[in-house]
């Protein structure tokens, strides 16, 4: 910034601060100590006149970086938010104050805490910088699509309404995808009784139709770079001419295969003509178009066995352990298919539970079973040929009763398996400079951590997140359908929509340099000084987002538009050159090293907390609110993410004397919580470290804790501060203080 | 209110829910203008009353914190609370929504300090609770209530209580005089994601819940084991505040019955899946979790979740609709009457607490529509041309859980989209 | 086995469902049961059905054909209607366990000793004979339905019972000599043969 | 208030020297309070009740209740059907709804009936005497008429099933209607709030050939009474007031048990708080005397 730094302190009474803590003093800290060149204080700081009097400090006065000493960052943000400066916030509200016992002999603690959180304050923001964008978008806002099924193709049309151009990759020789093989699918508006035209020739033609989608058919996406706002991919036809194209954002709806019923023999499938999977089952449908269904051999069809389930939900060798969804509407419509033509057929759907949920589901159950077609809670255990058709034995469970029943038709239910690509956790990337196509690739993506989407579960290219669906692990890049998740068109439809939109919204916000969820909007990127990197990869293995890659030497490269602003990077390198503008190694080393540390024998001893923002530091704020309280000692630093914890954080902390530290971050492994996916868990393999640390310098280890902390944790939190203190009562001060 | 500005390429945002609150972002962060109404004093709705989501075992809080900040830091959103549609008119591209916006009786100045909290004196069931617990007359709806400002009770206006609240107040933020106000609006697409209620379950006669002390709802038992709820989480039974070890729940309860809800509400199988967990997490062994089902309808791969859940050894599932549930009078236990239909077993099975998986029902009926759209017969909006710009988000298009809910929010902020931007492109 | 059920078993050989949809009294919902069971819970006789609704309905849908029709379980039916209160399915439980019964009475499958097909035939025949029941007579015949020594032993067990009955007036002697009637008995006799007839007729026709 | 009249369908058990014949009584007794005129539909016959199940199929059983609907539509053509007792009501209600319903059946019906020279439309109102009093008069109504409130007596509303279910009285819910209970506190008495057997089955029809299994529930029907406090239990139905009257000696034999509770109709309480006498009560037709109602009665 061209402007000299011109560092604002203002400091608010309201809210009884003024009444517990002296402001005063305060204020004094930060003109003397922290050299504030402007230091206010304001009985009402978030009012009107009170943003006011900060706004013409900023405006007539030069102040460009702002320490706010009030209440927590989480309340009034509105308020305190003012454009290109750089804004730091004290908390003494729910930090200080409503954590503390109101008391003679606590208000000495209390005020330290509160003149700390001001050093903490000015001492941040003076090392901050109001980030600017990189400008590496080329601000292109066209999406690739790489799969021409109902997904790929309503994500397409859906794009192209909102006016953005779309250009769809598909591998074989039509639109359609594995939809184009349905005779009829199941109805997706009331009454919800018959089934209804699968709408896949309605689409296309609608392609077909629409200026601003581009079709490659034969095609294949060789190549993959770039980020959001200027990605680049290699298009390339079965005859082998390549062509590369930009695009803004990309969704990937590459679909499923039919589970491979060879694996089922047990069931008859591969024996004879008369069992078929449900996909097979379309096609003779579609061959008899409303006529009489025959076996693909020719043979009259008078009874049908849906036998759901098949290989599915099963922890058995090769089957599938997961529920593909829609099999169970999926069998019932089948079985209309014969009874609509022909009542007489005995059409009966074996299950286990029959998962026919929402509006829709319960009428179309309810449907099939007035049509007459037969439900039995069962389990198929073999199916053998009996010369004139199959004899289905079964369990059934609610007459208790191992029985049989012959049909000349038995339909497996198999489920969906996942057309994701290759899996990247087991199939590395090529080392750079030796980068090759790979035929099983879906995106051929030339980033340091793999060529596809990371795989969630059994397979599927999945969003962990239950309230976040599209937060992929690959910013700009979206999966839809059946690829992320078994699914029906339904479902597939809206998730293919709001796909496209959130392509859409990538590509825009990196024009603008914004970031992507979940810090919407942060125009920091992270930068690093090449003069000092020595090129470990940390940061580039490190990365959750796959945003960095790596040059021919093997210096970072990073992606700003793919970057999601976590700092996990920052925290792994060991020669600390990677930061950025609002946040950085000083900015929280800052806070750390300028906390007032008592003598030893004061028996006042600080407690760092680094704190996620996103979970613990609430998570405090909430136990504030309700009043509990905890140890003054405790001296809390938000963070980004526990995945930016730099061991120098902690190593300086020691050195100054603080007798414990405690790092709060969210829940890791399976169920991770963290929404930087890694961020928790990197770190804490990083903290594992720091016992070498501890020894070196002879500390206990009790003085270095890790925890995973939930939202909800308003008891626990503050309870491990406590711990910790006690702890520091019983293992004594900390040696290091000067 | 007057300031409200809205053009035909403003999108409004119905209900401020988790439906809601994502489609307004997703068209906000898109560049859009977005206005965003919510009934209640804050946003979050529903799934602000949640412990846990299933499968994870989530807190809904934590994405809460999120959706909050990124509403903070996003200036195309305009949000209203205690705001309700009166009526609509118009045509796609171009509405005139008359809003209804009930006094708050508190200003932007609420610092959230809390006073006037603590001088008021009358209490109200806390409905955020499903009145299991008493709120002031002054409140903050819940700990993560966005906007964090408190809310008078209108009850207290006009009594001692609103005075004292008045004097209580040192930055002058209470403002007795509020007024109801109507604001009209011009608006190019409307989301409707005013989400669901929990069917009423006094219908369900046979359940006794109007009867019975220690039958309780699954909104309920959320409540029950939130941290934040009114008894600090534990799981403590209403009739005589024991804990409760041994629970049953009871699926489909108002689903799935042509003489309630004939719709399947998709979530209540993993919600018992997850109020097993919850029993089992508490007590250990000592818990006891029975769950009486139809059909588990755990699909894709929260069938995961059901397997995880049927290995624990203290959680038994039944196949059975149960058929009564009545009282010991001795110990207030509800005993639980029915068949077990896998080789039919006649039970009558004594709990300490059952929980019913009330079903899903639309929070706007068809019949209160402010405006004529396509409804199916189980009440939920359907996506149709005739509806114009008019598009459902999240639990008024169908019964969902979360995940699909933000899913189809995030479509139906393209939808809304679609239509300002061919305003915008007509318009030049 | 009774020509009537030679022949329907001729008629329905693969689907015993498909005989109840046509010949049973609401017959036609068997087959929209999904099997919650609600029905069986509800049932005041419960314990005393070898096979609950819900099971009969399964056991419908799977062909077993001789275990329904002879079996005991609906006449255990009291007519409380609990489980078509409560059925989520609307199902007219009741009614079609009384349509089983009445079906396995005709086809002569019914249990021969079954007290409360006795008690309904009774019943029907009583009340049809003049059009009103004569409780005197269909109390005496009640008695001895099951043979005269068991019909002694009931009277005297009811003796009690008959005497109050006969102190409140809620009982009459001379009952016993004809009795309430209605005038037109011919004309509800020509009816009733008539609607018979209609139903046999239909039966046939499926 | 000007005089109502009613179609009336009187069933079989309540005729002259029937097992409900006291209960026609009261019924009378009330009615004329109310100034409520009753016309016996002419000729009425049995409506085979859901025992006739087992003689009569379908079509013979409808054909039955059918025929009195015709009757009625003949005599009393804009006056709605009354019956007293359940099972008549219940059948011509149903016979009503699958006329109606079933497509078919309407027309073979009138086949059948045309034997008889008649011809039904089943277009009438059917409805229980109960209907009557809570729709047309309305407890504020009924309570105008009582001279004798029934003061310290505790009654448990025995509803049962037929009266209940699959129709039951508009506003009340199948599990817990509460009509006796609001109709007892109208008379003045006391009811037993959470009756739990108030409406479960006394075994019906069964209680005859299903002795044992019946009087086990009509046991349960009497504690509950009894746990509840109850002086004596009300009841809107024949069958209902006939088997947990009548079976208490047999079952405190078989379960040396000490029942002797009063089994009363809702129109015997009315009677009596209206001031009409023991006689014209019914209360002579208790077999257990419902002794502080004759008391009152008798003052």
């Amino acid at each position: 910034m061209a402007e000299e730094k011109k560092v604002g302190t203002y400091i608010c009474k309201g809210c009884g601060i003024g009444d517990r803590v002296n402001t005063a003093g305060m204020a004094t800290i930060a003109t003397r100590e922290c050299k504030s060149q402007v230091t206010k204080e304001h009985d009402f700081l978030c009012s009107a006149e009170g943003v006011k009097m900060i706004q013409d400090d900023i405006d007539n006065d030069g102040v460009n970086h702002i320490a706010i000493v009030a209440c927590s960052r989480r309340a009034k943000t509105e308020a305190f938010s003012f454009e290109n400066v750089a804004i730091s916030r004290g908390n003494v509200r729910e930090g200080v104050i409503w954590v503390r016992p109101d008391t003679d002999e606590a208000s000495e603690t209390t005020q330290e805490m509160a003149e700390d959180y001001t050093r903490m304050a000015v001492h941040e923001v003076s090392v901050m910088t109001p980030p600017t964008p990189s400008g590496q978008s080329e601000g292109r806002k066209n999406l690739l699509i790489v799969g021409g099924g109902i997904s790929g193709m309503t994500a397409a049309i859906e794009a192209a309404r909102a006016g953005y151009e779309a250009t769809i990759v598909e591998k074989t020789g039509a639109l359609g995808g594995s939809a184009a093989n349905l005779y009829r699918r199941v109805p997706e508006s009331s009454p919800f009784k018959d089934p209804e035209d699968s709408g896949v020739a309605a689409l296309i033609a609608a392609v077909d139709a629409d200026s601003k989608i581009t079709v490659h058919l034969n095609s294949t996406v060789t190549k993959t770079s770039g980020a959001p706002g200027r990605f680049s991919a290699d298009i390339t036809t079965e005859s082998g001419a390549t062509a590369t194209e930009n695009f803004g954002a990309i969704i990937q709806t590459s679909g499923f295969t039919e589970y491979d019923a060879n694996q089922l023999p047990h069931l008859g499938y591969g024996k004879g003509k008369n069992v078929v999977t449900q996909m097979e089952l379309e096609a003779l449908a579609a061959a008899a178009d409303g006529g009489v269904i025959k076996t693909a051999d020719g043979k009259d069809i008078n009874s049908v066995v849906f036998i759901q389930c098949a290989g599915q939900r099963s922890d058995e060798e090769g089957h599938l352990p997961y529920c593909s969804g829609h099999c169970c509407t999926t069998s019932i419509k089948q079985a209309m298919y014969f009874k609509d033509q022909n009542p007489a057929i005995d059409t009966t759907v074996m299950f286990t539970d029959l998962r026919t949920p929402g509006a829709g589901g319960e009428d179309f159950y309810r449907s099939g079973q007035d049509k007459g077609i037969n439900f039995t809670k069962g389990v198929a255990s073999e199916v053998t040929d009996n010369g004139n058709g199959c004899t289905v034995k079964f369990r059934d469970m609610i007459l208790d009763e191992d029985t049989s029943t012959d049909a000349d038709l038995v339909v497996l239910a198999t489920g969906m398996v996942a057309n994701a690509g290759v899996d990247i956790d087991v199939v590395g990337q090529d080392d750079p400079g030796k980068w090759e196509v790979s035929v099983d690739s879906i995106l051929n993506l030339d980033y340091r951590q793999g060529k596809d989407m990371p795989q969630l579960r059994h397979g599927f290219n999945d969003s962990h997140f239950i309230c976040f669906p599209y937060e992929t692990r690959r910013t700009g890049i979206y999966t839809a359908g059946p690829t992320r998740r078994p699914m029906d068109i339904g479902q597939a439809i809206e998730d293919a929509t709001g796909a496209a939109l959130k392509a859409i919204q990538a590509a825009e916000n990196a024009e603008l340099g914004r970031a992507a969820h979940p810090r919407s909007g942060d125009l920091s990127y992270p930068s690093f000084r090449k003069e000092g990197c020595t090129q470990c990869k940390r940061c580039t293995v490190e990365c959750p987002f796959g945003a960095i890659d790596e040059d021919e030497e093997r210096y970072p490269q990073f992606n700003e538009g793919r970057c999601r602003r976590c700092g996990t990077c920052m925290g792994a390198c060991p020669v600390r050159v990677i930061s950025f503008d609002n946040y950085s190694i000083d900015t929280v080393g800052n806070q750390i090293k300028n906390v007032d540390i008592p003598e030893e024998f004061d028996e006042k001893p600080r407690i760092l907390v680094l704190a996620c923002e996103n979970d613990a530091y609430p998570a405090l704020d909430m136990a504030a609110m309700n009043g509990v309280e905890y140890s003054a000692f405790a001296r809390i630093i938000p963070i980004r993410c526990l995945g930016s914890t730099n061991l120098i954080w902690v190593t300086d902390a020691l050195n100054s004397g603080y007798d414990g530290i405690i790092l709060m971050g969210c829940q890791k492994g399976e169920n991770y919580q963290c929404h930087f996916v890694k961020g928790s868990e990197i770190a804490q393999d990083r903290m594992s470290k720091v016992d070498d640390t501890l020894q070196s310098l002879s500390l206990e280890p009790e003085r270095v804790e890790t925890y995973e902390i939930a939202i909800t944790d308003i008891e626990r939190a503050p309870q491990l501060i406590n711990d910790m203190a006690a702890t520091i009562e019983k293992i004594g001060m900390s040696p290091f203080k000067f | 209110m007057s300031d409200v500005i809205a053009t035909n390429q403003t999108i409004l945002v119905v209900g401020g829910g988790i439906s809601g609150m994502t489609a307004a972002l997703e068209a906000a962060e898109c560049g859009k203008q977005v206005i965003l109404l919510e009934k209640s004093p804050a946003l979050g709705g529903r799934v602000s009353q949640l412990y846990r989501y299933f499968p994870k075992l989530c807190h809904p809080t934590c994405g809460l914190e999120i959706n909050n900040r990124r509403i903070k830091g996003n200036k195309n959103l305009r949000i209203i609370t205690m705001s309700e549609v009166a009526s609509i008119s118009g045509d796609a591209g171009n509405y005139s929504v008359k809003v209804k916006v009930s006094p708050r009786y508190i200003t932007e100045n609420c610092t959230a300090c809390g006073e006037c909290g603590k001088v008021v004196e009358t209490e109200f069931d806390d409905d955020f609770n499903y009145g299991l617990g008493k709120r002031k007359g002054a409140y903050l709806q819940h700990a993560m209530a966005y906007p964090q400002r408190y809310v008078l009770d209108p009850a207290i206006i006009g009594t001692d209580d609103a005075s004292k609240a008045r004097e209580a107040c040192k930055y002058d933020a209470i403002d007795l005089d509020m007024q109801e106000e109507e604001i009209d609006i011009t608006v190019g697409a409307i989301i409707w994601a005013t989400g669901w209620q929990p069917y009423d379950a006094n219908k369900i006669q046979a359940y006794g819940y109007d009867r019975i002390d220690n039958v309780i709802t699954s909104v309920e038992f959320e409540r029950l084991c939130d941290p934040h709820g009114p008894t600090g989480g534990k799981i403590l039974r209403p009739s005589d505040g024991a804990e409760a070890k041994n629970v049953a729940m009871i699926q489909c309860a108002g689903s799935r019955d042509i003489n309630h809800l004939k719709h399947c509400s998709r979530i209540c199988c993993m919600a018992s899946l997850k109020h097993a967990n919850y029993v089992n997490e508490k007590y250990g062994e000592e818990g006891q979790a029975t769950i009486y089902y139809i059909d588990i309808r755990a699909i894709d791969r929260i069938d995961d979740f059901y397997r995880k859940v049927k290995e624990l050894p203290n959680v038994t599932f039944t196949k059975s609709k149960v058929a009564s549930v009545v009282e010991n009078k001795e110990n207030g236990n509800p005993v639980l009457h029915g068949v077990d239909t896998e080789g039919y077993h006649r039970y009558a099975n004594e709990h300490d607490l059952v929980v019913l998986a009330i079903g899903m029902e639309p929070s706007v009926p068809a019949d209160a529509f402010p405006v004529d759209v396509k409804f199916n017969e189980e009440g939920f909006i359907e996506a149709d041309e005739s509806n114009g710009a008019i598009f459902a988000a999240g639990c008024s298009s169908d019964a969902l859980d979360v995940n699909r809910a933000v899913q189809n929010a995030t479509a139906s902020a393209l939808r809304a989209i679609q239509v300002v931007n061919n305003v915008a492109g007509s318009e030049g | 086995m009774s020509d009537m059920n030679t022949a329907m078993v001729e008629k329905y050989r693969n689907s015993f469902l498909s005989e109840v949809e046509a010949n049973v009294e609401e017959g036609e919902w068997v087959k929209m049961c999904m099997q919650c069971g609600v029905c069986s819970g509800s049932c005041p006789f419960g314990p005393y059905w070898d096979h609950p609704p819900q099971e009969l309905f399964m056991m419908i849908r799977a062909g077993k054909r001789e275990a329904v029709l002879s079996s005991e379980s609906m006449w255990m039916c009291t007519s409380c209607y609990n489980c078509i209160a409560r059925c989520p399915r609307g199902l007219p439980i009741t009614h079609i366990m009384h349509g089983l019964a009445h079906y396995a009475k005709r086809l002569g499958l019914a249990p021969k000793n079954q007290q409360t097909m006795k008690f309904a035939s009774i019943f029907w025949d009583n009340l049809t004979k003049k059009g009103r029941v004569n409780e005197l007579q269909l109390g005496l015949k009640l008695y001895f339905m099951n043979g005269f020594v068991e019909g002694i032993k009931t009277a005297l067990c009811m003796k009690e019972m008959g005497m109050s009955m006969l102190m409140t007036k809620r009982m009459s002697p001379m009952e016993y000599f004809g009795g309430h009637s209605i005038k037109d008995t011919k004309g509800l006799h020509a009816i009733l043969k008539k609607a018979r007839e209609i139903e046999e007729a239909k039966a046939k026709q499926f | 208030m000007a005089k109502k009249e009613y179609s009336f369908y009187p069933g079989c058990s309540s005729q002259k020297a029937a097992s409900a014949s006291n209960y026609q009584t009261s019924v009378n007794s009330m009615c004329d309070v109310l100034d409520v005129q009753l016309n016996e539909i002419p000729d009425w016959n049995c409506c085979a009740a859901s025992i006739g199940y087992a003689g009569g199929g379908e079509l013979p059983r409808l054909a039955m209740s059918a025929r009195n609907m015709a009757l009625s539509e003949q005599a009393h053509p804009d006056q709605d059907i009354v019956a007293t007792c359940a099972a008549c009501w219940l059948a011509t209600k149903e016979t009503q709804e699958r006329l109606h319903n079933d497509g078919g059946l309407m027309e073979e019906t009138n086949k059948a009936l045309a034997e008889g020279g008649l011809t039904v439309k089943a277009d009438q109102n059917i409805r229980h005497m109960v209907e009557v009093l809570i729709e047309d008069f309305g407890y504020d109504a009924l309570g105008k008429h009582v001279t004798r409130p029934l003061e310290g007596i505790k009654i448990a509303g025995y509803v049962g099933c037929q009266t209940n279910r699959p129709f039951g009285i508009d506003g009340e819910s199948f599990e817990n209607p509460k009509y006796l209970d609001k109709l007892v506190e109208t008379l003045g008495a006391d009811p037993v709030n959470n009756y739990d057997r108030k409406v479960s089955c006394c075994g019906g029809a069964l209680a005859f050939s299903e002795p044992e299994k019946s009087q086990a529930l009509i046991k349960d029907i009497i504690e509950a009474a009894y746990d509840g406090g109850a002086d004596m239990i009300v009841t809107p139905c024949p069958v209902c007031q006939l088997n947990v009257e009548a079976y208490q000696g047999q079952i405190n034999k078989k379960y040396n048990t000490k029942f002797d509770i009063p089994v009363v109709y809702y129109s015997t309480l009315m009677s009596v708080a209206y001031g009409k006498s023991y006689k014209e009560s019914g209360l002579d037709g208790q077999m257990i005397k419902a002794k502080q109602l004759d008391a009152i009665a008798k003052k």
